[in-house]
């Protein structure tokens, strides 16, 4: 087998990566896929119930991936990295060279592959292909999944599937990588339908109560029909250009090869992958039902590594999405519209979630369709800059969140929670991070990133913000509600968990360290992770310091990455983005903090009668008798409104249209069946071959009916069918 | 002679005869009617051995009188054995066997 | 004296060729020295009398293998008895039936209350003339041999002569048979009339006009419907049923296999020798009488109650198989024989073996019914083993006989590669499968059925000779089926071709 | 070594079983333990005759051609001879029969099903190896026959002696389903030898049922010739499959036959069928197949569907996985339909596939069976609580079943949907493309019925009926031995596709390529065309 | 010639006549009289058309044997109960219509292929049979020899009541 590896080809005029962890980074899928074995094997009788193998394999797979990573960005930083970076560091046309389809001296993927199977006399391989952007997603994967680990052996301590749960981790983080290392869309497939699956097992952990094993099928489900569109997409790509390898396929994109309706054919059916996958609008009610699962799995698979494959893979074959789209033809596409309705949907969505995590779960989706619309708009480095802090950010909060419902074992925060500010502080300082940097405030990672993507939509037009793959406005104000509601939801979040007085049962009590500690790791990077890419021209730090993330993850100047346009950063743009975050947590501050805390320390809304007398009739009344004119704004009018009819509406709309299509659609294909099975298989189909039977019975009992055993009819039939057969054959012949 | 006419009274012969083995109900009186069918085949076959001026008709039609003949006799003696137990010869009663 | 010089001038002494009719002459002798046996010895002959045909029957084979040996084709009386591969393979055949016979005969005749000891007489002038019909080519010798086997049959049916069944089936056999010899002389008088001789040659230059002549149709119709009367074709089978269950089973066995066997030798010396020239006649009727035998003999089949009836409508259903090839002969020839006797000689083995088991659990249960298989694979397996080879081997499963015995029938009809040809294939597919059926129905019984309440099911003891009739008959339904060159080496469409 | 296994190699491992049996016959009833040991020396030494033989295979080195030819006079009055070979196509299938049938000794150890009876069940289960070896190994259209019918009695019997409450419907409903396609297919052989022309045998010129002859002697058969003849093979292959509408025998057999008698059904009777296909049908006969293959097509994706459909309807896990055997084999035959080397790697894959893991859950199938003496899920439940281990090996196979990749179910479904966006050249492409989108529906509807199935039977608590059941354990050694290496294999196929794919790859193209060498219309079909 | 065709004529009309009662005839016994009417003048015919020996021989064997053997077998049938039933189907319907059908047929081939050929009432002579039967026909003839043997034995342990009991 090793005789069958097949030396990489460069592609383009790049140069391509070597080095030994580069070339050898199977190993990191390797060390989970092992330890997934040998914890089902030998597992149980381990002292810690297997979690020593999976914490060692995950670690052993991040101090892997992490020199992976120091070797590429030495390739990187080698090889004309210092021309390209002092053309970067312009700030603008940065790329014009690639753009003319120089290869101005990039950094092309190291592939390394096996023929995994021929068929037509065809070897089609597997194998790894590694650049910033596998390095990256490495480094995001490993370390989250240790940590999670790490906070496992805490969280699920005592759990009767303890080491099963282990040796799930390790299954997912081993297909997570090998998803994300993945030569071939083949290989793509293959690691996209394992972690699915190890979704649905996770999910479904506690298997015993229904609605566990009924938001796993939901999900996989949901998922197997984005799948499909995966299955379909490969298909398409692998006929248009001839080949499953990664590169193969975007460059037949890119050179014009492959068709522009075929590649438009297999961005779509993608596309459906990347909605079911990643929780893009309509096909993300799995999402929050998936919340079923232990909360680590939320916070690994939910948050921070699963459902970003579908974002990853628009950024593998961006190439394809890129042409497909015609991206940067500054006409609204379909990624960029679903990202943004997903965005908005997500974060409306969360604010009337009682369940802290499902809470969690449609922020999530809200994150989710920004990269989406990053990579809709062509904003691709920003697209990943986010994937990167916000899995960070994300999997805090999930922990924070289980990190409470360990000490309260709730999930509902209007019930079990509050006041557990003083209960549990490196809980609650480390949640505060996280939500502020999901809010977007700097200097919290997600600022960086989210501004990055607001900028790219190219929608800015006041100073600077331009010079991105076209101006989508309507994308940038998606963005900016988001953003606001983002900042309101997350405060209220952390009021009713946090704030007021405890509602719930017992005395809770700091989670111990194995908790805490990847708690301050995650709630530490979460504040510093944005540093890495610092906007070209940010002048408050070096420049060598600027677009660090951008230099090492994007491919440039090879021939299988489009010539994307980079937005110009723009100060004013982050300045309002930050505004509208505040404005949102202002409002939501004013309406929790102070109105329903003054209400009393344990409630956890206004008493139906304020927000219902909002009406028209007493507007004027309010306003004269109610100095708070602003108060009365933010909090009824955008908090009311948006909290009340506007997210319930939404909400309404999405338990009762979208999840009941999605469910109804398993219903129906039941009665389907049922219809198929009871009436057409056993009626008409079996039916008709048991009528034959009986035809052929009952037909022998009439020729039966001959055999009188009158010997002198059976003469007269002897007689009568002689004589008619001669007469017969006298006149026909 | 028109050989017609020997062949046209053996047919009608040979359908009366048909005839009897269906309409009889008693077996002896069934026996008659076949003898009846095998004279019609003897009078074809003398009528034909004398068209061809051919012995051959003479002694397939002897041929025929002896089987005949030997039918007979059995026929005769399956009639006795079945009157010996049933007391009848009536052969609509023999169906004791059907379906 | 001087009158009759003239007359001892025309008379040409006949050339006969002892070695010819060896083998008839040798089975003449067994009966006579059996008859004899039985006047002298009376009542002490009974030990001896089947031991004897039965030797005597093999001592037979020996001029037919000679016969084989020297390999020449002897005619004698201008082609009237022709000694052929055709001829001698058929006589094989219905000696080694009848043996097999004879075995099956030994106990249930001598342990039934009915011994007689003619009984192996007139089964062996029986076989001679089946023996005879093999190498008649001349419709006197044809109807003289067919009588021959036909009136001992008739008695040997009625043989149980205080059961009123075998009574029955004997009086309908012999009626039906003598109607349909009636029917069958007709034909042939008329034959005669065209062709001024009896001889099969003659008849066929003398029918072969082409022309659309009614007294042609009408005579070949006639033979042939005689004729298929024998092989029990629908709808000229009505006996059938009735006889096989009244009669005495070993009968019914001679009569299922042997009996049917001649009249097809007789419908192939007919068809190939006799009216070769009108294939526009034979095939189109023998069409008819192949797919309604095999359907309605099938259908009728499904519902039958009784193992035996079973038989004889299974045999129906059989013989539409058999006639098939011959529906398609003048387009093929030669293959049409050679898949008709292949299926003749699969079918005599297979079925043979379906009697000898019937009489064998006869012995326990006494009863015909289907029902009382039922439980019989718990206390009998290996009778429950053979049954159920010889049930799947008469439908055609393989690796059993009988299924090669089908593909010769197919590979027949399809060689033709008519429109008739083909819709015979289809169609008799179709009944290979609907015969399935009830073969299955009995091996249902035996095998997933539990023996009825208080039913005997002490294991079963089987007497030597049936042991050996069954040993016979499996081994060759399966030799014929694993190795069918056994039966092709002497079938082979080029070495029997008639004229 | 060589010469022997050249010679010997495959004759004796395919009437080894048959010789088994007949000592086994000699040896009376009561002796039970010496009738398996019997049976299972005679079914490893068959296995290890396949391991020989893949030895040598590997050895040889020559995937794409025959090995192991035998080449004997048989019934020379019909030109059919006993031809015996193996290429890649069939050898995965005659190792996976090689494999089943001892496991299925195993399985069978301890639990015989009633009524018991251990030499009369493990006799049937040798004869019919002999038979699916045989018809794997037959390269002569009349011995491919007899074998392919040679299954049909033992199976029979098992399902009528030993299977459930319905047996005998079921038994017989198999019967004669396969019987009256196998029929019509038996013509279909005699009108291309024939139609076809003679051929130089034995330096003569002859007529022949040789396999390997007829592509070339057959290309000369007028075209509404073949359509007719394919027809005919096809309801024999298609019933055997089976196909869509004739699929109905198999829920009631599946359903009704002892375990090891669904396991070998699945496993191994379906594939002959398909195998008839790609061995036979299409290579024999291109021109018909292609006029064939848009109604093969849609026929194999109504299959899938409608299978999957079926299944959703069931409530019994038995019923349920034969069902979803239905569409499983929609899949094989969507690939075969394409006409593609793509699609028919895809199928053979598929069938070798579809036998490991369909024959795992018929074996958990039957497990369960044995313990909740029900397989009716609504009173099913917690399996995953009172025999884990089983649970989630019902769960792994579910996962296979569904085609997940990375085990080996998916390299059937895959490339078959993969193939079908691309057929042959001659095919309609729109045609089949739309059967793909509908096949890929079919993907989502399988992961519903069997995690539906899992969610059922082994996910919640237990019943109360069956929650204080002692006699409900874990997986007992004898299960384990049976099973372990069918999982291993699902495994390792999964990981490694080109285990199987390196192995049926060569045939599959020289077997394309031959007819697209005698058939010079250009109604061969060239899967590279498209790329 | 006349003579020859009104002889015929009045034979065949005789038989013909003769023939109905047969198969009509109440009483057995009238039915096998008239049986040896049709039977002699078929006799008479074979002489006309100068079959000669078997015209004796149909007299011979027939009437003097065949005819025996009925009135012994309508003797031995006798009883009481036949006397009163019904020698005849109530439904003759079928019976007829087969027999017409079948006449129709037959004359229709008949008329169609001998129009009106005429036969040749040479005389054959029993030496002339005789040679031809024992040499041509030798085979058939010992062939029948032995049918009748076993049909004499057969009809006897048949007809013959059970020994011993």
């Amino acid at each position: 087998m090793l005789n069958a590896i097949i030396a990489a080809e460069a592609a383009g005029g790049a140069v391509a990566a070597s080095g030994w962890f580069l070339e050898n980074a199977w190993l990191v899928w390797l060390f989970p896929a092992v330890s997934f074995l040998a914890i089902l094997l030998f597992g149980k009788r381990l002292p810690r119930g297997g979690s020593e193998i999976g914490i060692a394999a995950v670690g052993a797979s991040l101090v892997f991936g992490l020199l992976t990573a120091i070797q590429w960005i030495s390739e990187v930083e080698g090889a004309g990295g210092d021309s390209a970076e002092g053309e970067y560091a312009l700030g603008k046309g940065a790329l014009a060279a690639a753009a003319d389809g120089e290869a101005s001296g990039g950094v092309s993927a190291l592939t390394r592959s096996i023929t995994w199977l021929t068929n037509g006399a065809e070897a089609i391989g597997a194998g790894i292909m590694i650049d910033g952007l596998a390095v990256m997603m490495i480094f995001v994967v490993t370390l989250v999944s240790l940590l999670v680990h790490v906070y496992s052996t805490d969280y699920v301590a005592g759990d009767r599937r303890y080491t099963h749960f282990f040796a799930f981790l390790s299954l997912f983080t081993a297909s997570m990588l090998f998803f994300v290392t993945a030569s071939t869309t083949l290989q793509m497939l293959v690691g996209w339908e394992l972690v699915g699956v190890c979704s649905f097992a996770l999910i479904g952990h506690w298997w015993e109560e229904k609605p566990n094993s009924d938001a796993a099928l939901k999900a996989f489900l949901t998922n197997r029909v984005g799948d499909m569109g995966l299955i379909i997409g490969v298909s398409i790509l692998f006929f248009g250009a001839g080949t499953f390898d990664v590169i193969g396929v975007n460059e037949a994109a890119l050179n014009g090869s492959m068709s522009h309706t075929v590649t438009l054919a297999g961005a779509l059916c993608l596309t459906a992958a990347v909605i079911s996958k990643s929780g893009q609008f309509f096909l993300h009610t799995w999402l929050p039902d998936a919340m079923a699962g232990p909360t680590p799995v939320s916070a690994l698979i939910h948050a921070a590594t699963m459902v970003v494959a579908g974002v990853f893979m628009v950024a593998r074959l961006y190439g394809v999405f890129f042409e497909g789209y015609t991206i940067g033809g500054a006409s609204i596409n379909l990624l960029a519209l679903i990202g943004g309705i997903t965005t908005l949907v997500g974060a409306t969505l969360a604010f009337v979630q009682n369940d802290i995590k499902r809470v969690l779960a449609y922020s999530t989706v809200s994150q989710l369709g920004y990269m989406v619309l990053a990579l809709g708009v062509g904003a691709w480095t920003a697209a990943l800059f986010h994937l990167f802090t916000h899995a960070f950010f994300k999997a805090c909060l999930f922990l924070g969140s289980g990190s409470v419902s360990h000490a309260v074992h709730s999930f509902d925060m209007k019930k079990d929670m509050g006041g557990l500010r003083q209960a549990m502080p490196h809980t609650y300082r480390t949640f505060m991070i996280a939500a502020v940097a999901l809010a977007g405030l700097p200097i919290l990672s997600g600022f960086w990133s989210k501004d990055e993507i607001l900028a790219g939509t190219g929608g800015w037009g006041l100073f600077g913000g331009t010079d991105a793959n076209g101006a989508y406005t309507a994308m940038l104000a998606m963005g900016m509600i988001t953003a606001a509601l983002t900042g309101a939801y997350m405060t209220r979040v952390v009021y009713l968990t946090f704030f007021g007085e405890y509602r719930g049962h017992g005395t809770p009590h700091e989670s111990g360290p194995r908790i805490t500690v990847p708690l301050w790791i995650l709630a530490g990077l979460a504040t510093v992770a944005g540093f890495i890419n610092f906007p070209a021209g940010f002048q408050l730090v070096p420049k060598s310091w600027e677009e660090k993330f951008f230099h090492w993850v994007e491919p440039i100047g090879v021939s299988y990455f489009p010539a994307i346009k980079h937005a110009t950063p723009s100060w004013s743009l982050a300045i309002v983005s930050v505004v509208v975050a505040l404005a949102g947590i202002g409002a939501a501050y004013r309406y929790y903090f102070v109105r329903v805390k003054a209400v009393s320390p344990t409630a956890t809304e206004l008493p139906d009668g304020l927000t219902a007398r909002s009406s028209l009739a007493r507007l004027g009344h309010r306003i004269l008798v109610n100095k708070y004119y602003l108060d009365w704004l933010y909090t009824t009018v955008i908090v009311g409104f948006v909290k009340g009819p506007l997210a319930r509406a939404a909400y309404w709309t999405n338990q009762h249209v979208i999840d009941r299509v999605v469910n109804e659609a398993g219903t129906r294909s039941v009665q389907a069946g049922n219809i198929v099975y009871h009436k057409v298989d056993q009626l008409v189909v079996d039916g008709i071959v048991n009528s034959t039977g009986k035809i052929s019975d009952s037909s022998g009992e009439e020729l039966r009916r001959m055999q009188t055993g009158k010997v002198q009819q059976y003469a007269a039939i002897m007689f009568i069918a002689a004589t008619i057969l001669a007469g017969i054959f006298i006149i026909v012949i | 002679m028109l050989l017609n006419e020997m062949l046209l009274l053996g047919a009608v012969l040979f359908c009366i005869g048909v005839y009897g083995v269906l309409a009889r109900r008693n077996g002896v009186l069934v026996l008659m009617s076949i003898e009846l069918i095998l004279n019609a085949v003897n009078i074809n076959l003398i009528a034909f051995g004398a068209f061809h001026h051919t012995v051959i008709g003479q002694i397939f039609a002897l041929f025929v009188i002896t089987v005949a003949a030997a039918e007979v006799g059995i026929g005769l003696a399956i009639v006795l054995l079945l009157y010996r137990n049933r007391r009848s010869i009536d052969l609509e009663q023999v169906d004791l066997m059907k379906g | 004296m001087l009158s009759s010089v003239p007359a001892i001038a025309g008379f040409v002494r006949p050339d006969i060729d002892w070695h010819a009719v060896a083998p008839e002459l040798t089975l003449l002798g067994v009966g006579a020295v059996v008859t004899l046996v039985d006047i002298v010895l009376l009542e002490r002959g009974r030990a001896y009398t089947s031991a004897l045909t039965g030797i005597g029957l093999l001592v037979a084979l020996i001029p037919i293998v000679t016969l084989a040996a020297d390999g020449n084709t002897r005619e004698m009386f201008g082609g009237a008895f022709v000694v052929d591969d055709f001829a001698l393979i058929l006589k094989a055949m219905f000696i080694v039936v009848a043996y097999v016979v004879v075995l099956l005969s030994t106990n249930y005749i001598a342990e039934g209350d009915y011994w007689e000891n003619e009984y192996y007489g007139l089964l062996l002038s029986a076989v001679l003339g089946m023996v005879l019909m093999a190498s008649a080519r001349d419709l006197i010798t044809m109807f003289v041999a067919l009588e021959l086997l036909s009136i001992p049959a008739y008695l040997l049916a009625a043989w149980r002569k205080g059961d009123p069944k075998s009574n029955e089936a004997g009086l309908k056999y012999y009626l039906m048979g003598v109607f349909a010899s009636a029917i069958m002389l007709y034909g042939m008088s008329l034959l005669f009339g065209l062709a001024g001789d009896t001889r099969l040659a003659a008849i066929s230059d003398a029918v072969s006009g082409g022309d659309s002549n009614p007294v042609v149709i009408l005579g070949i119709i006639f033979v042939i419907v005689g004729f298929a009367f024998k092989v029990s074709g629908f709808p000229f089978h009505t006996w059938a049923p009735d006889t096989y269950e009244g009669a005495p089973t070993p009968v019914t066995a001679f009569l299922a296999v042997a009996s049917k066997a001649a009249g097809f030798v007789a419908l192939m010396q007919l068809v190939h020798a006799g009216f070769p020239g009108r294939d526009d006649v034979y095939q189109p009727l023998l069409w008819i009488l192949a797919v309604g035998s095999m359907t309605a003999g099938n259908l009728i089949a499904l519902r039958q109650e009784n193992i035996v009836r079973l038989m004889a409508y299974s045999g129906v259903s059989q013989a539409g198989f058999m006639l098939a090839p011959l529906a398609v002969a003048g387009d093929i020839g030669g293959e049409a024989l050679s898949a008709v006797i292949t299926y003749v000689l699969i079918y005599a083995a297979m079925n043979l073996g379906v009697f000898a088991v019937i009489i064998a659990v006869a012995r326990r249960t006494a009863s015909g019914e289907i029902s009382s298989y039922a439980g019989l694979f718990k206390y009998a397996p290996g009778m429950t083993i053979l049954m159920s080879v010889f049930m799947f081997s008469l439908a055609g499963i393989p690796p059993l006989g009988g299924w090669f015995a089908k593909f010769a029938v197919f590979r027949a009809v399809v060689e033709a590669d008519t429109g008739w040809g083909y819709s015979l294939a289809a169609i008799a597919a179709v009944n290979s499968v609907i015969a399935l059926f009830y073969y299955a129905r009995v091996a249902r019984m035996m095998w997933f059925e539990n023996a009825p309440e208080g039913a005997d099911t002490t294991s079963l003891r089987v007497p030597p000779s049936l042991v050996a009739a069954l040993g016979l008959t499996g081994a060759a339904t399966l030799l014929f089926g694993i190795y069918p060159a056994v039966i092709t080496h002497f079938t082979d469409g080029t070495l029997i071709a008639l004229p | 070594m060589g010469d022997f296994l050249n010679d010997w190699g495959l004759s004796i491992p395919t009437f080894l079983p048959i010789i088994g049996a007949a000592v086994m016959l000699l040896i009376p009833k009561d002796r039970e333990q010496l009738h398996k040991l019997i049976a299972l020396a005679t079914t490893v030494a068959v296995a290890v005759f396949g391991v020989l033989l893949l030895i040598q295979f590997i050895d040889n080195d020559d995937y794409g051609s025959l090995n192991f030819v035998v080449d004997k006079g048989w019934i020379d009055v019909i030109d059919s001879r006993y031809i015996m070979g193996v290429d890649g196509i069939s050898l995965p299938l005659i190792l996976l029969t090689m494999l089943i049938v001892p496991l299925c000794v195993i399985y069978s150890w301890n639990h015989f099903p009633e009524p018991r009876n251990p030499k009369a069940f493990l006799m049937l289960l040798l004869i019919l190896e002999t038979g699916m070896i045989g018809t794997f190994a037959a390269q002569d259209l009349i011995l491919f026959f007899v074998f392919f019918e040679v299954v049909l009695l033992p199976m029979y019997f098992m399902i009528g002696v030993w299977g459930g409450e319905n047996r005998r419907y079921a038994a017989i409903k198999f019967f004669l389903f396969t019987l009256f396609g196998s029929a019509l297919m038996l013509v279909s052989f005699l009108a291309l030898y024939f139609l076809a022309d003679p051929v130089m045998v034995g330096g003569e010129l002859a007529r022949t049922f040789d396999m390997r002859l007829l592509p070339e002697a057959a290309a000369g058969i007028a075209k509404s010739s073949q359509v007719w003849v394919f027809g005919g093979m096809f309801l024999g292959f298609g019933i055997k499959v089976p196909m869509f509408p004739f699929h109905t025998w198999l829920p009631d057999a599946h359903t009704e036959a002892p375990t090891v008698g669904s396991v070998i059904l699945a496993a191994v009777l379906l594939k002959l069928g398909t195998y008839g296909f790609v061995r036979i049908a299409i290579p024999i006969l291109p021109e018909a197949a292609a006029e064939w293959a848009p109604f093969i097509g849609l026929l194999a994706v109504i299959g899938i569907i409608y299978g999957a459909l079926g299944c959703l309807a069931q409530r019994d896990l038995k019923r349920l996985v034969a069902f979803s055997s239905v569409a499983h084999m929609g899949f094989v035959m969507l690939g075969i339909a394409t006409l593609t080397d793509f699609g028919i790697n895809a199928a053979v894959f598929g069938m070798v596939a579809h036998g490991l893991i369909t024959g795992m859950l018929f074996f958990l199938a039957g497990s369960v069976k044995e313990r909740y003496h029900t397989l009716d899920m609504s009173r099913l439940g917690g399996l995953l609580v009172q025999a884990p281990r089983m649970g989630w090996i019902l769960g792994f196979c579910a996962m296979a079943s569904l085609g997940l990749p990375g085990l080996a179910g998916f390299w059937g479904e895959f490339p078959a949907i993969l193939a079908s966006y691309n057929p042959a050249e001659v095919l309609a492409e729109e045609t089949f493309r739309s059967y793909m989108v509908v096949a890929a529906l079919g993907t989502v509807l399988a992961a519903g019925y069997l995690l539906w199935m899992l969610q059922k039977t082994a996910f919640g608590t237990p019943r109360e009926e069956f929650a204080n059941d002692a006699s409900i354990r874990d997986a007992t050694a004898s299960e384990y031995l049976a099973w372990a290496p069918l999982l291993i294999l699902i495994l390792a196929l999964g990981v490694y596709p080109q285990l199987l794919f390196g192995a049926t790859d060569p045939a599959v193209v020289n077997s394309l390529n031959d007819c697209l060498d005698s058939v010079a219309s250009g109604a061969c079909f060239d899967a590279a065309a498209g790329r | 010639m006349i003579a020859e065709h009104v002889a015929f004529g009045i034979i065949a009309a005789v038989m013909v006549a003769s023939a109905l009662r047969v198969v009509t005839a109440r009483d057995i016994v009238h039915a096998a009289l008239y049986l040896v009417i049709v039977l002699a003048g078929v006799a008479a015919l074979f002489l006309l058309v100068g079959a000669e020996f078997t015209g004796i021989t149909q007299v011979l064997i027939y009437i003097g044997a065949v005819i025996v053997l009925f009135l012994f077998g309508i003797m031995l049938t006798r009883s009481d109960f036949d006397q009163d039933g019904e020698t005849d189907h109530k439904r003759k319907l079928p019976a007829i219509l087969t027999a017409l059908l079948l006449l129709a047929v037959m004359i229709g081939a008949l008329v169609d292929r001998f129009g009106d050929d005429r036969l040749d009432p040479t005389p054959q002579t029993t030496a002339q049979v005789s040679d031809e039967l024992f040499s041509q026909y030798i085979v058939p003839f010992e062939a029948v020899s032995v049918l009748l043997l076993a049909a004499l034995i057969g009809a006897i342990v048949i007809a013959r009541r059970e020994q011993g009991g």
